[in-house]
């Protein structure tokens, strides 16, 4: 029920929403929560396990119980917290946990069910029969656990993220944050204020104080325009400072368009920030807590702080007759604002029996709510007191056990907080998050004053830690009477008592789980799910490990607490990984032939980030091995054309290039020749193959080396670290080259052929040997030939500066077509480099050595390199090891597969029997069987030998004989021309 | 966490690589027998506080960059660049 | 007391007044035949091994926090047998044969659940290395199943099959793959293993080993010293500070995981997927929270809590492979610290000093090994010998270079897995 | 056989405008990658100042002269952009031609530096990061070089073959500065 002239809202602004299909009116400023208790809506959610009628317990993000579905598809949120949605025209709601409707809700049978299903009670059944568990016993528990519902769509709302950084992130904006925002705003400090609520102000707006004589949130109102006027300071609303990490580092979420029907007409729904701060405050101001008694848990009970904000900030009676229930002065203040506002309020029970008198209310001192009764909704409670019981009717319930500080930041570094017996509270750890201090309530300050004081001050020490100087604030009157309170966990007495509202965790579920052994905070937590429901126990954790305390027979202090983790409050996947749908996860890299290749209907494949044509199709050609076998035969036949711009190119000069060279890869350059290239074999120190390649040197001091594609980046960090890490004496200078150059391979018996025409001068044999290197004119461009050859062919990489690249590529193809042969793609050059035996990463795979790879020899016996020791422990070199070979299937129409694993011809397919396994394999359209590249043991020597190949997943068995790995041209004499 | 590059300043770690404890500097030479290398590769301290290990600025300058931290705080220390620390 | 549904509906019936201690507390003798340095999952499952199994008794597991406090307490609660080098596959596949039946040896309902894994693979080469994997999985007994594009997007339909940035190939499905209740296992162990007389000892760190000769004699502890024939160490996430008091080095990094979960969700996913190219994994847990993770933070750190570039990774893999998950919010992080070897598999073996063990190395996988590390540690320490499928989780493969079981391609040294 | 021709690493994907910030593609001319040889940072310093008038800068900074810049790229080199580079410089550092290495956009507008919050882990305000600040950082995913060529301009330089990306990481952000108004 609204209350006329009360409240925050803009009654101007009538706006329409509806909850489960029924529409209602609401005000701008309003919540859902806050609309729904003026619209007289008490249930509006079942809990967990039991599906009990459940209203609103809090005014926060901490809500436990008011839980909500919003939008429908890719928009469908669910688990929203009534009590932060912001109410907007045309707002949906629907309540969720329920079947068939809220009202009537079959699972409540759960309710009835109960006495079996207490703690860990499912640890104690379900396991018989076995096979029942995922066909019965499972299913029925993952139907009837969870609360809302993802739609299965994909998400369709844009969400973003992104950095921010400041001397002073002041985390809240009540009275002690805005105090400490102002002082440091004062002082020129670049500051950050940022506040969960859409609103600045804190409990200023949710409670009677005044400031300065002036009502809080009107003196909140002036501390923030004073703030909007400076340029150092910035406001961010509707921000959750959600995770404390390293060195100031911390998440926050800001919820930019949830409050907007047109949610947000291109902004995002909503940013995660990374907020790196010099410093920080936090005013995160505190938590009311419940008191557990029978049945606490129906609606219209809530936190006596939620009653006098829905009062004050939102104009709302939650309830005609109210009672108030608490163990602290500050229950008192719902009383009188109450009465003030002119609702009935129907008692005020103060557990202690000093408890002050308050004036015009029916008063128990020393009562104790002991039950309740109603329907769906609140309609009476039993207080115990002196002399006996008293029933006494109301529709809503204010209670109040105190506050716990919000001390849920300073643990996300693994601080644990003090108890402090005098507010009967946690409290932060000084230094818990270094640089952070914790002000006000937050703090245990439980005043304004108390506040606004520890703000100013917080905010003095940290200027002085930035070296600003800051002008003694003067701090604004205000009420400065401590908070007094006796502690009241649990109401004694029969029945269950809710602790964790959402979890259906009660009083005796924590003294069962001390029964049996669960005496540890941490054992009771996860045996009986206290504090892991969507508040994270805000609302309930400390009553629950005093339960334990007292059922264990020891203090709180030495029960200790579960650990506060981040988030704060719960953040949305998409925001966390805003950006990264489709291909924003990872960049994508073109080479310059990128559109070219499109244009041809070439599929592409990935390649680490690259994309590389796969094959080019022709018209005619029905599947890709017709399209590969062609272009295999360009190579072989004619000349092929391929782009292999992708592969690492580092420019490696300096006077002590060569030494490096010599130091990473197994083999010898400082021995090469200006104008030659070498191929190299590059270790890890774990004497590993790391990468292969080759390497060109243009001049005595300059070189350029070729890396995979795959490991471009993994070798460039590697030199770098032998070049600053291991030899910072050496003069030598890396520079990745790779973008610079387009590159391309034009190999078979027509290659010169089609580089003839564009180098200005044509290709003598003579002068270009096998393996050799240097500077060429492309037509009038300055750029760089290399005779080298990964098909076995004849074999040319040209190089242009990448601009240049398209039109090479274009020009290039166009000579090779005109001569028969045309592009290529990654199936062919596969194809071709297998019919050489030449490896790639199916090869050095990261668990081979050179000696398994045949290529010991190469390891150098005349120097040191990277690796090489390691390469000599006997178990990297000793016989039994699977080494490369050939295999070829012993019928024509053997069927070979990668992945396959090898046995004796006679012996059984089972793990013990197995002898090494397949790499590489593909259809040589040169030699008209299948090749394939294994590993084997002691392969070199079985060449000749019948293994048999086994395809367990595929179901296919190949004899095969053993061969050398090197299919074709054994001699080399193509390539060497 | 924050970690300053010698030469780029204060960065965020998600510019950083890591590679592991900065006896990866201390190469042994290759006649330093078995139980040297196995050390240098294999073998670690692995401190529960204070330790030096080993960053590159891949998403930077490209510096390898020595950082004295802790490992239950993750508090830094200080930081050199490794050419320094070895020269 | 055994426990069952009947139980379960007595106890109800009569106020549950019945329950007993899941295990004792006792206080630590001046004693035992065998000391177990952890009380951890696998230290759980090996006292619980040694008494079942070898008929032992005069065992203490000397905890310094709560039993299952360490990583079996947070983990992503994966169980499976998909490992293709030899050394792991036997050992896993031995595993997994006694997660089958564990819920009736240890009269405890540890929540297996055989959903299936699906390992997603986006190249010819990576679907050829997944065929490698689940040949040797076939080879070694246990099941696995190489999934194409439209067998995928039929058991998975929600994946990303549009616009993927490395576009779904395919996947390797292991049906006998799934999750476990984590916190169940350790109590389940706990209680199995206190049943049978093993004294649990927790609040009790260890501060010593007392080695006289070559030959181990007991501990020394904040609750005063303990003599013990033998002495194990199974404390996963402190492996160097304790092999240190035995004046031992390991190969071992510590390092953070973090993993991730949600608020309770409506069933959404009903496999755990793993999608490699993202360091991404996922399943959805009973209570109805999608349970994830991802890659290290990668660097060096007992803290148990991460950074935020890992998290956002984790996110960002997670919205690029199934963007349906977007409105679902991750309602806690947390970080658990794990022994990194330099292979990326686990070391179980005799150490040079006589009578003490080491059991460490278990990198990010430690879950789903804990029956089979227990019951092949507990042979070992028993009988002397290592256990047919546990030869070869050597401390001196590294040295040797022998046996180096580096299931992910990435090499023997540390920091690249 | 006609002549080879040039295309530069954003052709059709820039300029861009959204709200009141542009994108567009810098031709810059010659880039050229310098990194002084062991022991010869300050000669390399001298010859440039005597070839271009330009040092070689202080890390994380920019020297320019006319339409020369030399742009601080990383612990032991610059580019050199806009000239190219005098002989004189390899006596005592190694040029490497870096001309087609890079995509570089200008981002202007009122909004750059928010869109910049969006993808680089850096502090990119004014006060932070003053006209002729540079930073190799990240942009996005990639690595990639930002900076401060005006009060509202930067230059932002990825590898070329990246440049598809960094405009469609730009494009998202502008659009998500603008709709926040």
């Amino acid at each position: 029920m609204r209350i006329e002239g009360k409240g925050l809202i803009a009654r101007d602004h009538r706006v329409s929403f509806t909850f489960d299909g029924v529409r209602y009116s609401g005000f701008q400023g309003d919540t859902l929560a806050s609309a729904l208790l003026a619209n007289g809506v008490r249930l509006v959610a079942r809990s967990f396990k039991y599906h009990r009628p459940r209203g609103i317990l809090t005014a926060g993000s901490e809500e436990p119980n008011a839980l909500v579905t919003i939008g429908t598809g890719g928009r469908q949120d669910p688990n929203v917290r009534a009590t932060v949605q912001e109410l907007y025209d045309g707002l949906e709601a629907r309540s969720q946990n329920r079947w068939p409707s809220l009202n009537h809700d079959l699972l409540s049978v759960n309710d009835l069910a109960a006495p079996f299903f207490g703690a860990g009670f499912y640890y104690k059944t379900f396991m018989w029969p076995r096979a029942f568990w995922e066909k019965l016993y499972e299913p029925m528990i993952r139907k009837a656990a969870g609360l809302g519902a993802l739609s299965g769509e994909d998400n369709a709302d844009r969400y973003e993220r992104a950095f921010a950084f400041c001397d002073l992130l002041v985390i809240g904006a009540g009275p002690a944050g805005l105090m400490a925002a102002l002082v440091a705003g004062r002082a020129g400090a670049d500051v950050i204020l940022a506040d969960e609520d859409a609103r600045i102000g804190g409990r200023l707006l949710a409670e009677t104080y005044e400031i300065d004589g002036k009502p809080g949130h009107v003196w909140a109102e002036e501390v923030l325009a004073e703030l909007r006027a400076m340029d150092n300071v910035r406001l961010m609303t509707r921000t959750t400072v959600a995770g404390a990490y390293d060195h100031g580092t911390f998440a926050a979420l800001e919820r930019v368009s949830h409050h907007r029907a047109d949610r947000g007409a291109g902004a995002p729904l909503e940013c995660f920030w990374r907020i790196v701060a010099r410093r920080s405050v936090l005013a995160a101001g505190a938590l009311e807590r419940p008191v557990a008694f029978r049945d606490n848990d129906r609606p219209g009970i809530m936190t006596a702080g939620a009653v006098r904000a829905y009062l004050n900030r939102w104009g709302v009676a939650p309830g005609k007759a109210v009672t108030v229930f608490g163990n602290n002065d500050d229950a008192h203040r719902t009383a009188r604002d109450l009465m003030a506002a002119g609702v009935h309020v129907a008692g005020l029970i103060d557990s202690r029996h000093d408890a002050p008198e308050v004036q015009g209310v029916h008063m128990i001192r020393g009562g104790q709510v002991c039950g309740s009764t109603g329907r769906r909704s609140l309609e009476a409670i039993t207080v115990r007191r002196a002399g006996g019981e008293e029933r006494i009717q109301t529709d809503c319930l204010a209670m109040s056990g105190g506050w716990n500080p919000s001390v849920h930041l300073t643990c996300h570094m693994n601080g644990r907080p003090a108890w402090r017996r005098d507010i009967a509270s946690f409290v932060p750890v000084a230094g818990a998050i270094p640089g952070l201090r914790a002000a006000g309530a937050c703090n245990g300050a439980f005043s304004t004053a108390g506040c606004l004081r520890e703000g100013a001050a917080a905010a003095v020490e940290a200027l002085e830690d930035l070296g600003l100087k800051a002008s003694e604030p003067t701090l604004p009157a205000a009420d400065d009477t401590p908070y007094a309170l006796e502690p009241l966990w649990a109401v004694p007495g029969k029945g269950r008592a809710w602790l964790d509202f959402q979890n259906d965790v009660t009083v005796k579920d924590v003294k069962q789980a001390a029964v049996e052994n669960f005496r540890s905070v941490e054992h009771m937590k996860r045996y009986t799910t206290q504090g892991m429901a969507t508040d994270q126990g805000k609302n309930s954790n400390v009553a629950a490990l005093a339960v334990l305390a007292d059922a264990t027979g020891r203090g709180i202090p030495e029960t200790g607490t579960t650990t506060f983790r981040p988030p704060y409050s719960p953040i949305a996947i998409a925001a966390l990984g805003a950006g990264a749908e489709g291909k924003g996860f990872q960049p994508q890299r073109f080479t310059t032939s990128h559109a070219a290749t499109v244009a041809r209907g070439a599929p592409l494949i990935e390649a680490g980030l690259w994309y590389r044509p796969s094959y080019f199709p022709k018209p005619g050609e029905t599947d890709w091995r017709q399209s590969c076998d062609r272009e295999v035969g360009y190579v072989r036949n004619a000349v092929g054309v391929a782009d292999v711009s992708t592969l690492g190119k580092i420019d490696i000069q300096g006077a002590d290039a060569a030494k490096l060279l010599d130091f990473v890869y197994t083999n010898m350059f400082s021995t090469l020749k200006v104008g030659r290239v070498r191929y190299g074999l590059m270790l890890r120190e774990d004497g590993h193959v790391m990468d292969d390649g080759t390497t060109a040197r243009l001049g005595e001091d300059h070189y350029v080396m070729t890396t995979t594609t795959a490991a471009a980046g993994e070798v460039m960090k590697h030199l770098e670290f032998a070049t600053q890490g291991l030899h910072p004496e050496w003069d030598v200078s890396l520079c990745s080259v790779t973008e610079h150059w387009a590159q391309f391979a034009v190999a078979g018996p027509k290659a010169r052929e089609v580089l003839n025409g564009l180098l200005d001068t044509p290709l003598d044999p003579q002068d270009w040997p096998f393996m050799s290197c240097g500077a060429v004119s492309v037509l009038g461009v300055a750029g760089r030939l290399f005779r080298i050859s990964f098909s076995g062919e004849e074999g040319y990489e040209i190089a242009v500066p990448a601009r240049y690249g398209a039109s090479l590529f274009d020009i290039l193809v166009k000579r090779a077509e005109g001569l028969g042969g045309g592009p290529y793609g990654m199936e062919a050059l596969n194809v071709l480099r297998i019919e050489k035996g030449f490896i790639t990463h199916s090869e050095i795979h990261g668990r081979t050595t050179a000696y398994d790879i045949g290529m010991g020899g190469m390891v150098s016996a005349r120097k040191d390199c990277i690796g090489k020791t390691m390469s000599q422990r006997p178990g990297l070199e000793e016989p039994g090891r699977e080494c490369l070979v050939g295999l070829k299937p012993v019928g024509p129409d053997g069927r070979l597969l990668a992945g396959a694993h090898l046995y004796r011809k006679e012996a059984e397919a089972k793990r013990t029997n197995d002898q090494g396994y397949v790499t590489s394999v593909c259809h040589s359209p040169t030699l008209g069987h299948m090749i394939g590249l294994a590993f084997l043991a002691d392969g070199p020597e079985r060449h000749g030998e019948i293994v048999k190949m086994v395809d367990g997943l595929r179901g296919v068995t190949t004899l095969c004989e053993v061969v050398n790995p090197v299919f074709f041209d054994a001699d080399g004499g193509r390539m060497r021309g | 966490m924050r970690i300053t590059c010698p030469h780029c300043g204060e960065r965020d770690h998600r510019e950083f690589y890591y590679k592991g404890h900065a006896l990866a500097l201390e190469r042994p030479s290759p006649d330093a027998g078995e139980a040297a290398w196995d050390d240098y590769v294999h073998q670690r301290e692995n401190p529960a506080g204070v330790t030096r290990d080993l960053w590159y600025h891949e998403g930077g300058c490209g510096a390898w960059v020595v950082v004295s931290r802790n490992t239950l705080t993750h508090e830094v220390l200080g930081t050199q660049a490794a050419s320094e620390a070895r020269a | 007391m055994r426990f069952s549904g009947l139980r379960v509906l007595k106890e109800g019936l009569t106020g549950n007044k019945g329950w007993q201690p899941h295990w004792r507390d006792p206080e630590p003798k001046p004693e035992y035949d065998i000391v177990i340095i952890g009380g951890g999952g696998h230290g759980l499952s090996t006292a619980y091994y040694l008494a079942r199994d070898h008929g032992l008794k005069n065992i203490a597991v000397l905890e310094r926090g709560y039993i299952g406090g360490g990583n079996i307490g947070r983990n992503t609660t994966i169980v499976r047998a998909n490992y293709f080098l030899q050394g792991n596959s036997e050992f896993y596949s031995h595993s997994l044969k006694l997660w089958e039946g564990l819920e009736e040896d240890l009269n405890y309902n540890v929540m297996h659940s055989q959903r299936g894994i699906i390992n997603l693979f986006h190249s010819d080469g990576q679907r050829d290395a997944a065929a490698r994997r689940g040949n040797m999985m076939i080879s070694q007994g246990d099941d696995a199943i190489l999934l194409g594009r439209e067998e995928l997007r039929k058991m998975v339909p929600f994946l990303n099959f549009d616009d993927l940035r490395f576009p779904l190939y395919g996947g390797l499905y292991h049906p006998r793959g799934g999750t476990a209740r984590h916190d169940a296992v350790a109590w389940g162990y706990a209680r199995g293993a206190d049943t049978r007389g093993v004294d649990l000892i927790q609040n009790c760190e260890v501060t010593g080993i007392d080695i006289e000769n070559g030959q181990v004699r007991g501990v020394q502890t904040v609750r005063g010293p303990i003599r013990a024939r033998k002495v194990a160490m199974v404390v996963a996430g402190r492996s160097s500070q304790v092999a240190a008091m035995a004046g031992m080095r390991l190969p071992i990094e510590s390092h953070i995981l973090q993993a991730f979960v949600t608020e309770g969700l409506k069933p959404v996913i009903d496999h755990v997927i793993t999608f490699g190219m993202g360091h991404f994994y996922i399943s959805q847990s009973d209570k109805g929270g999608l349970v994830f993770g991802g890659d290290l933070d990668f660097y060096a750190s007992y803290a148990a809590r991460g950074n935020l570039p890992t998290v956002e990774h984790v996110m960002e893999a997670g919205m690029a492979l199934m963007p349906m998950i977007g409105k679902a919010r991750v309602l806690r992080s947390w970080g658990g610290i794990m022994d990194m070897s330099p292979d990326g598999s686990p070391i179980i073996d005799r150490t040079h000093i006589d009578g003490l063990y080491v059991n460490c190395g278990w990198n990010y996988g430690g879950f789903k090994a804990v029956p089979g590390s227990g019951n092949v540690f507990a042979h070992l320490i028993a009988t002397g010998n290592y256990h047919p499928a546990a030869t070869r989780f050597r401390l001196d493969r590294f040295r040797t270079g022998r046996g180096i079981i580096d299931e992910e391609g990435k090499g023997s040294q540390h920091n690249l897995h | 056989m006609g002549n080879l021709v040039a295309k530069s690493p954003c052709k059709g994907l820039l300029p861009l405008s959204v709200g009141a910030m542009s994108a567009s593609e810098v031709e810059t001319g010659a880039m050229t990658m310098l990194s002084p040889r062991k022991g010869q940072d300050g000669a390399l310093d001298e010859a440039m100042r005597a070839v271009h008038g330009l040092g070689y800068p202080a890390p994380s900074g920019v020297e320019s002269a006319g339409e020369a810049r030399a742009i601080w790229f990383g612990h032991s080199s610059v580019l050199l952009v806009g000239a190219e580079p005098g002989q004189r410089l390899e006596e005592h550092g190694v040029l490497v031609d870096q001309s087609d290495a890079w995509a570089v956009v200008r981002l202007d507008g009122p909004g750059a530096e928010d869109v910049l919050a969006r993808l680089v882990p850096v502090d990119v305000r004014l006060c932070a990061f003053p006209v002729g600040s540079t930073a190799r950082s990240k942009i996005g995913h990639m690595s990639g070089s930002v900076t401060r060529v005006g009060e509202a301009s930067f230059w932002l330089m990825v590898f070329r073959s990246m440049a598809e990306t960094l405009v469609h990481d730009l494009k998202s952000a502008m659009e998500a500065v603008a709709a926040r108004g």
